[in-house]
Formats: structure tokens, sequence, C-alpha cells
């Protein structure tokens, strides 16, 4: 994003692509680095922080950046192919270009959760947000204390960065639980709602943290559980999504209320969104 | 700050001589009266109450380029106002002038809108008193009046036979310098005869409200009926909010012509289905009940909320030219009352 | 006229039926001289209603604007029927709804009133200026009076009534179950000589008119929206894929606005001139779809909106259609 | 401008009749003017009037449909609902303001190659006549 202007994108090449999940509404990972190597200097993103990420002639999206701000050298975004700019977003492969502009939002306040445990609990393509999450707690594993994924999704195929997930199951102080909604052959991992799989794993609500993305009606369900396991407002956190434009707070239509999910957010804790009806309409 | 006066065959001659400045003014063609980059000085019109579209036009062009680029290419061209031009908006009423300074709050808040701060750092602005306020205006209940000086580098005065020409600020000052030979100074009698003119324009308007306790008052009417009493009569079109000069949401879209391609912004209205509807078919505001409530909420509450004022200057578009009959201080009576 | 106590008690015992879920009528404004339209459920609020020639708006737009959602699990969707209050020119927005079966004549109560004529905004307003108060209006003989506070004026119908009253040819209802007053006698015609005034310009003359008119446009769709036979509820001028009109206002995607707009309306358009009536940027764009009638009516000898019983123009043909143009 | 002026004609022809009719014209080696494109469609009575305009919009000078003759339809009557349609957009466009050579409309069979040619110069010559499209086509100011 240009200095003085900040609807001007910069222009990054796809280094690698990868489908996570198949069919109609398939989910295509894209590893992108700037042209101008220089942008580097100045980007600077936290875990949690979107972009809006397009294609020229077309328009532009935001997404969230889902590479935590560890993994360096390259920016990941993992987009569902939906709308008009998600489906020609989908066209492009490896060596191709597009525009990201950003970072916007805000982001997970990661310092000052430090020293205690956090749970992330993802739906379906709402892992995207919680991914650098996890990334850079395992990248300052001494910073913090537990790790607790819980991830679900329709059925297997739809979970989304499998190759990680594998390696969460046997890897030190992390522990991660899956689920699917409904039974399937050689699955090992529980079956049923990520709600339901919330109060089976009955996390302590004792110095933790819970972030939760997915579905609203996942979330919804979600918060009502951590509620009653105890959690108070101020240790839920979540991402929010609406249609934007600008992504700078200009355009108008992302607001919930009196904040604008693009700037005030996309994360938002939930004793801010609580008194906010339309946050979850 | 100067007085000023001139007779009115001689408009003419003080915009002739305004040749330094790109001139914007109320003109009316086709039976239209807004603001227009004036060629001719003839084609000027002061006849009128309210611009049919607000001068916000000015400013925030219903389709302005964002950028230009040649399709394939990734090379990237801005098309940013130049801040060095001299722009002049005569003959703007003092509600669309504050109109300005509150939208100007959103255009800075953080990310600064390069598009439309460099015209509105380039732009001197001579307002327009008010005589005949219309039957739906209610600027004073807003802290504006007829004659409200705020946001203006000049104001100007219909006497009848001449115009009084009072400067504010140093811009003003600098815009009289180019007025010509024109202009003479004014005495007490213009001075007493404007201020005069002021006050009978205050207690020419006719509607009013308190708007105090509002803003704390919207929240809680979330999920109240009145929304649904007022939407089932619209018609969901964009007439008040394109229409309204504080309003400021728009569209983003791609275009290409052959080789050609370009980013533009429009206007958008929150009114529209289209405004939220997610790319999945998912609407957070799936009806027109949701729609209005958010365009009342935003212009009474979220927006004093987040910048301190609130986003209607009460200029009275929305109400005359709501084809059903919604009125803006109907509903916020009826919140009031609630 | 409709005696307005009449009235009142006719919808009161319509809205007291148990098959009828709410009623489309018309109530004083909040000033001016449009009444507002109003969508009530409750047989108490039927004392609000009036009918007078301020009730301009055209009442089967409502019909079709209704937003109907996703009916939640373990409901059951409300199928009572919706009263209609409407005037002549509204009676042939319902037939064509019915013609193009938007909803069954089944689903709708339709208490027509023999019209006298409405008001023109514009054209009082010449008069009166903005009025801060609601005006009312009535109609005796070839006078329209117009009651502005307590200053009462006395005009002809030319000088105050809308262009389409002065041309109208169905002043009463052609459906309704409950007719309320008396059938007025059609005291109008249409020649459409201005249209084919129009039509003797050359194509450089009818383009620089239309020229000006389109570029004025500032697609805030309220023209489309008001307009009863305009319900798609995916409509071709803001879908994104394909898009077929750009969103960007200038004289090449208005244009393109304005004709997709009339085209949708030929042979359908039920002359009720809302669309002109709602302009805030004052096009004429009843001229469009007046062309289009005329045409419809000397090509195909069709009227839309008298009989539920034809088929949509452009759903049907005839062997024998005028070919002239045809190589 | 001394260069003489040469419309492009976009064409929708019918798969059935006129496109067979258009290869007719080619195999026959029938010379038929080169300033039209042509868009194959299923048939005349998929054209969306539409089409047209935004045809008319993106650069073309004039529009031409064609289809299989009356009672020829390969879908039995799609050509009668394209007769309605064209003739009805016909006269909206000349209402507009747009030339009526513009916008054209013709049967021609697959048998009927020499025909085919003889259409396309007819539109070409009635085009060339008015001149250059300059009434609604997006042009591209202030970009």
């Amino acid at each position: 994003m240009d200095e003085g202007n900040p609807y001007l994108p910069y222009t990054v090449r796809i280094e690698e692509t990868r489908y996570e999940t198949p069919g109609d509404r398939c989910i295509k990972t894209f590893i992108v680095n700037f042209t101008d190597e220089k942008v580097w200097e100045t980007w600077e993103h936290k875990p949690g922080q979107c972009a809006m990420v397009g294609r020229l002639g077309v328009g532009e999206s935001m997404f969230c950046i889902s590479s935590s701000p560890t993994e360096e050298g390259y920016l990941r975004f993992s987009v569902m192919k939906m709308g008009k700019v998600t489906s020609a977003l989908h066209e492009l492969d490896a060596g191709d270009f597009m525009t990201v502009r950003g970072p916007l939002g805000n982001w997970f306040p990661l310092d000052e959760w430090e020293g205690k445990n956090i749970i992330t609990i993802g739906g379906g393509i709402g892992q995207a947000p919680l991914r650098p999450v996890i990334n850079y707690i395992r990248a300052n594993r001494d910073r913090y204390g537990e790790l607790t994924v819980i991830y679900g999704s329709r059925t297997s195929k739809d979970l989304c960065f499998k190759d990680e997930l594998e390696s969460f199951m046997t890897e030190d102080g992390l522990k991660c639980h899956l689920s699917v909604d409904v039974e399937e052959e050689g699955w090992p991992h529980f079956v049923g709602f990520v709600p339901t799989l919330l109060m089976e794993v009955a996390p302590s609500p004792e110095n933790a943290i819970a972030v939760t993305c997915g579905p609203p009606i996942m979330i919804k369900f979600v918060i009502q559980n951590l509620e009653k396991l105890g959690f108070a407002p101020e240790q839920i956190y979540t991402t929010l999504e609406n249609r934007m434009k600008c992504g700078i707070g200009k355009c108008g239509r992302c607001n919930v209320g009196h904040l604008y999910v693009c700037k005030d957010g996309p994360v938002f804790s939930y004793s801010t969104l609580k008194d906010i009806p339309e946050a979850f309409a | 700050m100067g007085e000023y006066k001139f007779s009115k065959e001689n408009l003419g001659k003080v915009l002739e001589a305004l040749k330094d400045y790109k001139v914007y003014a109320p003109q009316k063609k086709a039976d239209v009266v807004r603001f227009q980059e004036l060629s001719d000085p003839s084609e000027i019109t002061l006849e009128f109450t309210n611009t049919n579209v607000p001068p916000k036009e000015i400013m925030f062009p219903q389709t302005e380029t964002l950028f230009r680029f040649k399709v394939g290419g990734q090379d990237i061209e801005p098309r940013v106002p130049e801040p060095t031009d001299k722009m002049l908006v005569f003959g703007l009423r003092p509600c669309d002038a504050r109109a300005y300074s509150i939208v100007d709050k959103l255009w800075q808040w953080d990310f600064i809108d390069p598009y439309v701060k460099n015209r509105r750092e380039s732009s001197t602005i001579v307002g327009f008193a008010c005589s005949e306020p219309c039957a739906n205006c209610f600027c004073t209940s807003l802290g504006g009046g007829p004659a409200d000086e705020e946001n203006l580098d000049a104001i100007l005065f219909d006497l009848g036979e001449v115009f009084y020409l009072k400067t504010i600020t140093e811009k003003g000052d600098e815009f009289v310098q180019k007025c010509g030979e024109a202009l003479e100074s004014a005495g007490d009698v213009e001075r007493k005869n404007a201020q005069a003119q002021g006050k009978e324009a205050i207690e020419k308007i006719r509607r009013s409200i308190e708007v105090e306790g509002i803003s704390e008052k919207l929240p809680g009417l979330f999920n109240d009926a009145i929304w649904k009493e007022f939407s089932s009569r619209c018609l969901g079109c964009g007439i008040c909010t394109y229409l309204c000069p504080t309003c400021h949401c728009f569209d983003i879209q791609d275009e290409t012509e052959a080789l050609d391609g370009r980013r533009a912004r429009m206007w958008d209205t929150c009114m529209f289905a289209e405004y939220t509807l997610h790319a999945s078919g998912h609407n957070p505001r799936p009806t027109r009940a949701e729609r209005t409530r958010n365009r009342i909420s935003h212009k009474y509450s979220y927006f004093p909320e987040k910048f301190g004022v609130v986003a209607c200057v009460g200029c009275g578009r929305c109400i005359n030219f709501c084809p059903v009959n919604i009125d803006i201080l109907d509903i916020l009576g009826k919140v009031k009352e609630a | 006229m409709v005696n307005q106590e009449e009235l009142r008690n006719k919808a009161k015992e319509v809205l007291e039926r148990e098959d009828v879920r709410r009623l489309i009528g018309w109530k004083r404004g909040t000033y001016g001289f449009e009444a507002a339209p109003c969508v009530i459920e409750k047989p108490e609020e039927a004392v609000n209603l009036i009918f007078d020639p301020t009730c301009v708006q055209n009442s089967a737009s409502f019909i079709v604007l209704e937003e109907k959602l996703p009916v939640p699990r373990g409901q059951e969707p409300d199928t009572r029927k919706i009263a209609v209050m409407v005037k002549g020119c509204d009676s042939r927005a319902i037939v064509q709804h019915i013609v193009e079966k938007a909803y069954d004549r089944d689903d709708i109560v339709i208490l027509g009133i023999p019209c006298t004529g409405v008001l023109d905004r514009r054209k009082a307003e010449k008069v009166f200026g903005i009025i801060e108060k609601p005006a009312e209006a009535s109609t005796e003989g070839d006078k329209v009076i117009v009651k502005v506070g307590n200053e009462q004026k006395e005009f002809e119908r030319s000088e105050i009534l809308m262009d389409k009253c002065l041309r109208c040819r169905h002043p009463n209802p052609v459906i309704s179950d409950i007719l309320l007053g008396e059938e007025v006698e059609k005291w109008a015609d249409d020649d459409f000589s201005d249209v084919q005034e129009f039509e003797s310009k050359s194509p450089k003359d009818k383009w620089s008119f239309w020229e000006e008119q389109f570029s004025k446009c500032i697609r805030c769709y309220a023209c489309r929206n008001v307009c009863p036979m305009c319900y798609c509820i995916d409509c071709v001028v803001t879908k994104l894929r394909p898009q077929w009109t750009r969103r960007s206002t200038d004289i090449s995607e208005n244009t393109v606005y304005h004709i997709q707009r009339a085209w949708h309306l030929a042979g359908r358009c039920i002359e009720c001139m809302e669309c002109e009536r709602v302009c805030p940027m004052n096009i004429p764009i009843m001229t469009l779809n007046r062309k289009m009638t005329l045409e419809v009516k000397q090509m195909f000898d069709y009227e839309p909106g008298l009989d539920v019983e034809a088929k949509p123009l452009l759903a049907s043909y005839n062997p024998q259609d005028p070919e002239e143009y045809i190589m | 401008m001394s260069e003489e002026f040469e419309p492009r004609v976009v064409a929708f022809l019918c798969n059935w009749c006129s496109y067979a009719g258009a290869d007719l014209a080619g195999t026959s080696r029938i010379h038929y003017l080169p300033n039209v494109r042509i868009i194959r469609v299923m048939c005349s009575g998929r054209v969306n009037p539409l089409f047209l305009v935004n045809a008319l919009q993106q650069g073309a000078d004039g529009v031409l449909i064609s289809g299989c003759h009356p009672g020829d339809c390969h879908y039995l009557e799609g050509n009668y609902y394209a007769r309605r349609r064209f003739v009805l957009m016909r006269k909206l466009l000349e209402h507009i303001g747009v030339e009526p050579e513009r916008v054209n409309m013709s049967w021609v069979s697959a048998s009927e190659g020499a025909k085919f040619a003889e259409v396309v110069e007819k539109t070409v010559e009635g085009v060339k006549a008015v001149g250059p499209m300059n009434q609604f086509r997006r042009r591209q100011i202030n970009w």
C-alpha cells in the first residue's frame, strides 16, 4: 500500500498454490511474494490482520493473512471459491500476479496473552485466521502456556491445512482435537459438531484465552459453551467478516453497530461484541 | 475579514474575473439544479432553495477513477487530483458546507483519502445564505443555520438589489482580491440588512427536532417495531442516501475497455440489498427494515459515537425527494417517543 | 368520490377476516401534496386510512415489494391473503401480476376505488411551493379543490392533476372484489400525440434530447423499485456475473440502464407513471414507456393489465406478426 | 479523416440456418463484406435484445440478427419470439435516437449463401450511410 494513497495495491507474484479442499467451493492456498522485494522493509503484519487481495480488472476482496509473521519471506492466503473475485483468483497459478493491499485491521493481542494457555476453536475455512495464531505461538513456544487446537469441518476432506494438522498430533506442548460432522470410514477422531467437541475437551478457563472463528452459527454456540465452561467474555476472542470494498473504514458497508469490521476489527473480544446485536446477524 | 457588495448585474463580471479558479457553481440544466463547473458565467443560477444533488459531488464525484492500468499488465497509474488546482465553490448553502466538515472527519480517520483531501484543500468555499428556507429544512436543529458561517471562506447574501459579501478566512480574502473592480466595500446598511435577513430566515424554519438523547436511545431500539413500520412502504431506492450531503458510502469496481482498465469508485447506498450481500448469498441486513435502521442509526448514533457529531445537517432533501413520504423527522420523533 | 367512513369501515371489516394478514392503503402524509402509502395489520389501524386525490402512489407495488425471508424450520409460512386498495391504474398492475403468475388471484383481496384523478406534486408546488402541512384535496365535477391549511383553491384538471390522469382510459378498477364508492365516468382519452410528435424528430434531435436527460441520471433506481412490474429478485442491472451494466455513471451506462428498464417493461407497462413521478432528477421516463405502449398497441393490438386470461406479450407470438423490417 | 469509414457489424447467427448459410457462402466462394463479425447462437430466439445493446455499447456500429425463416425454426417457434422482441427493441432504439439502419434482422436459410452475402451488404451499406455509432458507445471519459 502506497504511503499517501491507501487505495493503491502492491503487486505480488504467486510462488506456489495448493488446493486445501475439493469441490465447487474449493479452497485454494496462495503463497505469494512481493515483486518489489523492498516492500518487506516496511511491511509488518500481526496474526489476525487482513489484506485486500485482488486481480486487476476484476476487483478485490478482504482475506485474512493466514501466514504468521514468523514465517518469513512470503505471505499466505487461503481463498474459498465463492463470488466474482474469488473465482477469478482461483484461475491463477504459480507465476501469475495478484494485488495485495494491507495489512489492514487490528490483530490478536498476542503480547497481552503471554504466559496464558491458548485454545483455538475453528470450523471450516475459519481455521485460516487461527493459523497465524497457532504458528506464532509455536515459534515463540516459551512465552505461552499450553496450546489447544480444536478444529472441525463437515467431512475430513473439508479440513484445511491437513499436512500441518497431522504434525500437530504428535507435537510437544500442543494438543490437537479434530472433528467431522458426520460419521465416516476410517476417521479416528471425534464425530459431531465443533461446539460439542469443545464440551468434550472442556478446557479450563483458568489463565486461558479462547479464540474462535468459523461459520456464524458455530461461533454462536461455541461462545455459549465457552461461557458454560466458565470463560469470561474478556477471555473470548473472535473475528468477524462482512462485505468490504475499501478495507480502510471509508466505504461504510462492513459496520456492525458503530464498529467497522475492517478498521476496528476483524478481531473482537466478546466483551465488546456482546452489546452489539448486529454482530452476529 | 472584509465586507463588500456588488450590484446584481455585476454578478457576471465578478465571475468573469475569477479566471484563476476552476469555478463550481449551481446551474440549472434540464430542470435540475446542481453544482457543475462553470464555463459560461451566464449559466449560473442563484434561484434555488437547495440544489437537487448535494455539492458533495464536487469533492466526492459519483464516479471517480482511483487508478488506471493496462489489461494484462501490473503497472498502476494513480489518478489523484492535483492539490494545486485552485477550486472555487460558489453559492454553497451553509448546510452543505457543514456537511463537508462532518464527512471530512471520516475521510481523515486514520487512513487519509487523498482524492477528497486534495480537492478539499485546494478549494475556496463561498457560501450563499438562505433567505427562504424550504418547508422541510431543519438545519437549526442540528446546530447550523441559514446564514451559518461554519466551514465557509466567505458568505454571500442576496439583499434584493445587491449582493453582500463577507469574508471569513484568509482564503476568502484572497478570493475577494481576484473578484475585480465590480466589488465595492459595504457599509453598515448592508451588514444590518444581512443580519436581519439571517434572523428572519431562522424564524422561517418551520420544522425541528430535539437531537439530544436520540444517539443514546437508538441502540436500545435495535429490535423495535418502528423499523418495520417505516420500511414497509420503503421502496429500497437510493434517493435518500445519494442525495444526502453527508452520506459517503461507495462501491469499488474494476472496469476494462479493450486494453485499458481502471479501478473506480462510485456512490453506493445502504438501502440496496447488494450493499451488504456476501458472496455466499448470506445478507446480514436481509430486509429493508434493517437497512432503514442502519441509515438512521448511522447518522444519529454510530457516526456521533465515533466522530462526535451527528451525520445530518437538516437540509431536508431526503424528506423532499422521498416518493413514499418516509420522513426522517417522523422517524426521529417516533424514536424519541419509543 | 368514495366516502371516507365507508372506506375505513370496509377496510376494518376486511382486516378482521381470518384469512387476511395485511392491508395496503394510504394515510395522510407528514407534509405536502402526496399521501403516504401504508401497510397495516391491525383492524384498529384502519381509522388512519384515506382516499383522495393525494393518494398518488401505486398500491400494487407494495404487494410485490414485500420481502419474504425463509421460514424458520418448524414454522408454517403465512399463506393468508393481502388486501389492497386500488385505483384504476393500480388495478391494472394487479391484473398484469396475475397474468405473469407473480401470485394467484386467490392470494389477494382487492378493494377497488373509482378514481377521479390524482395530484401532480410538481404542478402543485409551482403554485404553493413546498408546504409543511399535508394538503387535502377533492374533486367536484371538472374541478379539483386543493386545501392547504385554511387556504382553498380551485383548479382545472389539467392545471393540477398528473398527466397520466389527463389521458386516463381506466378510471375504474378493472378488477375488484369489493367496490368502494360509485363507478365514475371516463372523462379522458389517450391519443399518444406527444409520442407521435417526438417521433417526427430526426435521430440526431432525438438523441440530443435523451443525451441531456440520461446524463442527469444518478442511478438511484427509484424508477425501477417503485414500478409494480419490476419485481425480479435478481435484477439484470445490479447483477455482477454477468455484468450487463456497469455501476459507473456516464452517458453510456445510464442510457443502457434506461434502455433495459424500458425494454423489460415493453408490453407490461400499465401506465401508472410512478417512474416519472419518483425521479429526483426529473427525467421524463414515462415517454419511453409510452413509446413502447403505443408500438405494442399498434403492432400487436395488445394492451397489458386488462385481462387476467391474456398471455404475456413476449411469451407468446402470432405467425402473422409484422415483418416489415426483416430482410 | 480521409480514410473511408468501415463499419463494424456484429451478427448473431442461428446455428441451424443462418450460420450454415454463411458457411455455404464461404464454401461456394461467394464474396461477402468483411465488416461483419459473426457470433453463433443456437437459435435467434436465444438472442437477448440486450446483446444488441451491449454490442453497440462496446464498439459495434451496427448489429444483425439472423435466423431460420418463419416456420422453419429448429426449435419450432424460437424465431417467432425473436421477431417480436426484435421489432420492439428496434423501435425503442429508434426512439432514443439510434438510427434504425443499425439494427437489423433477416431470415437466411442454410441454402441461402447468396442471400447471406446480400443481407450483409445491405446492412453494411445502411450503417455506412449513417456513419459511426456515437450515441451511447462506451468512451473513456476521465479514465
